[in-house]
């Protein structure tokens, strides 16, 4: 299986995907420079964390313009995965491919931590090896991850089951607390109506070994292979 | 032109000192030519009265890659790799802006290291803030916390450890230190120098603007009413740019089309086409008109001078242009050929092909200016000393004492500090931020690496020879509290005006203190940083050296962390306790004395102990470590449970030997150095006291982890009961409850 | 030509910003100060003599670039 | 009254955001931009009916708190 992790002027998670990918998932993957046109035969594309041109503006904005979104938008419609994380996630909602906008944290700064989110939904395929419920712990470290969407469209991502991942205690219960950044509903994933897109706050590539403390993020990203290999 | 004194005064040059420039010149230098001197003499760049104490440290060592003298520092880890690290301050301009100060301090460091051609791996800091309550410290806090974080994070480099101490002494005049390490191959560190007749000069990074223009001499002077008209135009930090500079860098000198590469940091072009030249025994002839500019109608003055961010000189090899240019366009950045290397030893600067400055390298480097201040013993020393332990009556609630130490913003936790530190990008980070030294893997190896950076300003100002060694021996502890065998030390010097004999004296006494240190417990100095003129009105900082040390984990997966990992666990204590409450948090904080001596150190016995440490981690026969240092043997044993998931301790401690109404404090909280907690499985704890009795390191069973209540006995009395869970909330909450209230 | 572009925050979106500012100004005694909304100023040069030119420019820019139609709404003068 | 606070780099201060903002635009096509500088916007409401208080007063939270006097400068209308 073929990975594509395109990289930004900017990103700075890019290597650590590539990283989680080849070192610990065992699958291939190649960096892409984001003036490429080309996504190499890709199976999944990965939009990984850091500042896409310093996060300057906004988070996200500009990256939208690299040459070779066109590609990811183009790959998205033909309905190949693509996994935004964190940095990745701002970009695509920026791109319009994901529903909805990043507002700074409610509490103004950064945070760099574990959190909690328990899986919503199995039907996507960042959490198609998941079940239904699982509280995974991952770490987050963003500065706007404070998810939002007006309320109209907000229901509609939430009737059509398109919330993947939410904020929660570590036994799964909903807790202002445990919201890191203040999203809407304890946001901290969601996907596009045809749910192959998926963009995440969490980093899944950070809770890939033990030697770095816990190895959740692997839920994550061996749902991708599950998806793909049995799609 | 006559130069007058007042231009040598605006440019921080003494009239002897222009004696000796015209001197070397054989005629009147032009103004730019002052220039250039005042900021190469300056006391930042030239080490003046500093460089003939520095030339007395240890920097030699068969793991000492690169000594003192390059960009950073380097030392052989192992498996043909090189650690490159440094540290250095910002004090100053994050005094005046504290985000943009702090910000673009981390990016000064960060450039030092990756301009060896090593990836910056890890961050730390060292800072200092009056106290925390005080009005006007919870902007400097707020600022600087989130510009490191707003560099740091962006960058993508993890920033793993640091401290924060709050004190009055540093109320008019914060300390912002930064370190930061890379990792290369051992035979690929690349040197700023410049050789090769004829070859290209460029200029790579952001644009030249008129900002900062005498930063240098404005870090070599002290604050007073005046200086808010001397101050420069603030140094914004741009991260992104620095990230492309990083990875466009890193790309080109994998090439091998470069002769050598430096950054420009205080005074810009004019100190890395000096030192460059000087490194490789060449010449630099540029012209100014062909560098990038921001702003328009700059002088050959102006730009020579500016301190403008992200920007690199390097020298590349004839006929590799178009390959490094083509590697800097792929970043979108553009590399400009500003001049060349020349075979006479001179700084050449043209201005559209007319020569505005000609002077020749070694005056501005080896013939700089190097004075042996006058240093005498200051006056307030005898009395402030003095600590007649039969007037201190104790506090009569140890556990009072102790919640007080615990929500001391110095000890408490700085969780909400590094909490805004991205520490785990780069996915290495294997000790997170309040477990002790930073550690990270080495990935494609074994290793790991341990760091840490500590320093003690009140130990300093009561005796600086000896708190400048207990600073070395408590960061080398720390990296071998988790198992990792210290390498080499890094060290950042603060300080006050050194044309004061007192603060020169400090300063002497310091560097003493740091290398007998260095040299018994084998961590060579491989660099570091100088920041004098510390002082707000006239009144100075506490001497404050910050040490940075490196050490290396043959095995990252026997890392230790100060965190217990089960109850029923014995609890060791290595090391010998008295009552050394001279200069401790706890006469500071209950008592509100700064006074006596720090404690003792014997450094053979610290030597043992750290040797032992690294043996027992080796050998898997301990679960956790963590050092004695504010507010001693209680607060560590606290510290110990904090994390744990609430595990308690019980604990029996001898009584030290002190007056009776301060001996149950004395045991608690004196800050003997050479001390270190160890949790031990039951079945093994003969053979960590065999094997302490074996290097004759002193180590005591003194109780056993579990319950979820701190019980700690002194002289077979329970004199502290807490619920491990409340002594943890006032400890990770002390600091943000202050932050959290409104700024009035 | 100078453009100035304005962008601000749809009023139904909640400005954490904005919020953080109003409670410091209330302990600093400002309370007369009821509501903050923070939002973003540029100045573009644009290089034209044609007013309207500019502004069409400019609010074309805006729209692509420099705001975020889902939670931000922007304004456009030339001076 | 509602009082409009606009806060910008000196001109001395280097920029990186409208730096990078204009480079993006350039790849976009447009190249008519020349220059780009960020600044802050703030709106504020002033409950007060005298609109020289509230100029004064929003000039006074400007100074202390809304703009950073070391590196910005900032400008106040009333509306
Ligand atoms: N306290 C110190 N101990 C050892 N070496 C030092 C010390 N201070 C500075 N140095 C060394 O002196 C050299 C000059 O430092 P320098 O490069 O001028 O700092 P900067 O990066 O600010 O230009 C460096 O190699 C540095 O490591
Ligand atoms: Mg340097």
């Amino acid at each position: 299986m073929k990975f594509a992790v395109i990289v930004f002027p900017g990103s700075n998670c890019d290597h650590d995907a590539h990283y989680a990918v080849t070192q610990v998932l065992g699958q291939q993957s190649a960096l892409i420079w984001h003036k490429d046109t080309d996504l190499q035969g890709a199976d999944v594309v990965i939009l990984p964390g850091g500042f896409a041109h310093g996060d300057y503006l906004r988070t996200g904005a500009m990256a939208r313009f690299s040459p070779i979104m066109r590609e990811v938008q183009a790959f998205a419609e033909r309905g190949g995965p693509v996994i935004g994380i964190c940095n990745g996630f701002q970009i695509l909602l920026e791109a319009g491919l994901l529903p909805g906008a990043m507002l700074r944290n409610r509490g103004l700064k950064y945070r760099c931590e574990h959190v909690h989110v328990r899986v919503e939904t199995t039907d996507t395929p960042a959490t198609a090896g998941a079940y239904k419920g699982q509280v995974l712990t991952i770490p987050i470290g963003h500065g706007e991850g404070n998810y939002y969407a007006p309320p109209d469209l907000l229901k509609r991502i939430e009737d059509n089951q398109q919330v993947v991942l939410r904020y929660t205690t570590a036994d799964g219960r909903l807790d202002d607390d445990a919201n890191p950044n203040g999203s809407v509903n304890a946001i901290a994933s969601v996907c596009n109506d045809r749910r192959n897109v998926v963009g995440m706050m969490p980093h899944p590539e950070r809770a890939c070994e033990p030697a770095l403390g816990g190895t959740d993020g692997l839920v994550i990203l061996q749902s991708i292979v599950k998806a793909l290999t049995t799609a | 032109m006559s130069i007058d004194p007042q231009v040598l005064e605006r440019h921080g040059l003494k009239p002897d000192e222009y004696e000796r420039i015209v001197a070397f010149m054989g005629r009147e230098p032009n103004l730019t030519e002052i220039g250039i001197f005042s900021v190469m003499w300056s006391e930042h760049c030239s080490y003046k009265s500093s460089r003939v104490h520095l030339r007395t440290l240890p920097t030699e060592g068969p793991q000492v890659l690169q000594g003192p003298g390059e960009n950073a520092g380097a030392v052989d880890i192992g498996e043909g790799l090189a650690a490159v690290f440094k540290i250095e301050s910002h004090n100053h301009p994050s005094f005046i802006e504290p985000y943009q100060g702090a910000a673009t301090g981390v990016g000064g460091i960060i450039r030092d290291i990756f301009t060896m051609g090593a990836r910056p791996i890890a961050l730390m800091n060292s800072l200092r803030f009056g106290a925390l309550d005080a009005p006007g410290t919870r902007r400097l806090v707020d600022g600087v916390v989130a510009g490191i974080a707003g560099y740091g994070n962006s960058i993508g480099i993890p920033t793993i450890a640091g401290e924060i101490v709050f004190d009055p002494m540093y109320a008019g005049n914060p300390l912002v230190n930064v370190f930061c390490l890379g990792i290369s191959k051992a035979s690929d560190i690349i040197k700023g120098v410049a050789s090769g007749v004829g070859n290209g000069v460029y200029y790579v990074g952001a644009k030249t603007g008129r900002d900062g223009i005498h930063g240098a001499t404005m870090a070599s002077a002290e604050f007073d009413e005046k200086s808010a008209e001397k101050r420069p135009a603030v140094q914004v930090g741009d991260p992104f740019m620095e990230k492309l500079l990083l990875e466009a860098c890193l790309e080109v000198m994998k090439t091998d089309a470069l002769i050598g590469i430096q950054d420009m940091g205080a005074a810009g072009l004019t100190c890395s086409t000096t030192e460059m030249g000087s490194r490789g025994g060449a010449g630099i002839e540029i012209d100014t008109a062909l560098v990038p500019q921001r702003e328009t109608g700059m002088t050959p003055y102006e730009i020579m001078l500016s301190e403008s961010q992200e920007r690199m000189l390097l020298v590349s090899k004839q006929g590799r242009e178009a390959e490094v240019e083509a590697i800097f366009e792929k970043w979108d950045l553009h590399a400009v050929r500003i001049g060349h290397v020349t075979d006479d030893g001179m700084l050449r600067v043209k201005h559209q092909g007319q020569v505005v400055a000609e002077i020749p390298n070694r005056a501005l480097t080896d013939e700089a200016p190097v004075y042996r201040r006058p240093m005498e013993s200051p006056a307030y020393l005898p009395e402030a000393q003095t600590l007649d332990l039969e007037t201190i009556v104790g506090s009569g609630s140890p556990e009072k004492a102790l919640a007080t130490l615990l929500s001391s913003p110095t000890i408490a936790s700085k969780h909400w500090a590094y909490r805004q530190y991205d520490h785990m990008v780069q996915t290495n980070t294997m000790n997170l931020p309040g477990l002790g030294a930073g550690v990270v893997r080495i990935k494609g190896t074994d290793r790991a690496l341990a760091m840490s950076v500590d320093g003690n300003g009140r130990h300093c100002y009561l005796d600086p020879k000896r708190g400048a060694a207990l600073a070395v021996a408590e960061a080398a502890r720390n990296v071998a509290c988790a198992g990792a065998k210290p390498l080499a030390a890094t060290n950042c010097l603060n300080f006050g005006n050194p044309e004061r004999p007192a603060i020169m004296w400090q300063f002497g006494q310091a560097v003493a203190g740091i290398g007998e240190a260095c040299r018994a417990l084998d961590v060579p100095i491989t660099g570091g940083n100088v920041s004098l003129y510390n002082e707000t009105d006239g009144k100075a900082i506490y001497p404050t050296p910050i040490i940075g040390v490196v050490g290396l984990l043959e095995h990252a997966d026997r890392l230790l962390t100060r965190r217990f990992q089960r109850s029923g666990d014995v609890v060791v204590l290595l090391g010998d306790s008295h009552c050394e409450v001279g200069g401790s948090e706890y006469l500071a904080r209950v008592h509100g004395l700064v006074r006596g001596v720090p404690p003792s150190l014997d450094l053979k016995a610290e030597r043992a102990l750290q040797d032992l440490l690294v043996k027992l981690a080796e050998a898997r026969l301990i679960r956790s470590a963590h050092d004695c240092s504010d507010g001693g043997i209680a607060v560590t044993l606290a510290e110990c449970c904090f994390g744990s998931q609430g595990i308690g301790v019980e604990v029996s401690l001898m009584a030290v030997d002190a007056p009776s109404s301060l001996q149950v404090d004395a045991t608690l909280f004196a800050e003997s150095a050479s001390r270190v907690v160890v949790s031990v499985d039951g079945s093994l704890v003969t053979e960590v006291l065999q094997s302490a009795a074996a290097l004759g390191v002193p180590a005591r069973v003194i109780g056993e982890t579990g319950g979820n209540r701190i019980r700690l006995a002194v002289a077979g009395q329970i004199v502290v009961d807490v619920a491990t869970a409340d002594a943890e909330r006032i400890w990770s909450q002390a600091i943000e409850q202050v932050v959290a209230q409104k700024v009035a | 030509m100078r453009a100035r572009v304005f962008v601000t925050l749809k009023p139904s979106v909640f400005d954490p910003q904005g919020r953080t500012i109003v409670e410091a100004l209330h302990t600093m005694g400002y309370g007369d100060v009821g509501d903050v909304r923070q939002g973003k100023y540029f100045e573009l040069e644009i290089e034209t003599t044609d007013s309207a030119k500019a502004k069409a420019m400019a609010a074309e820019v805006a729209d692509k670039l420099l705001a975020n139609p889902v939670i931000e709404s922007y304004r456009v003068e030339i001076v």
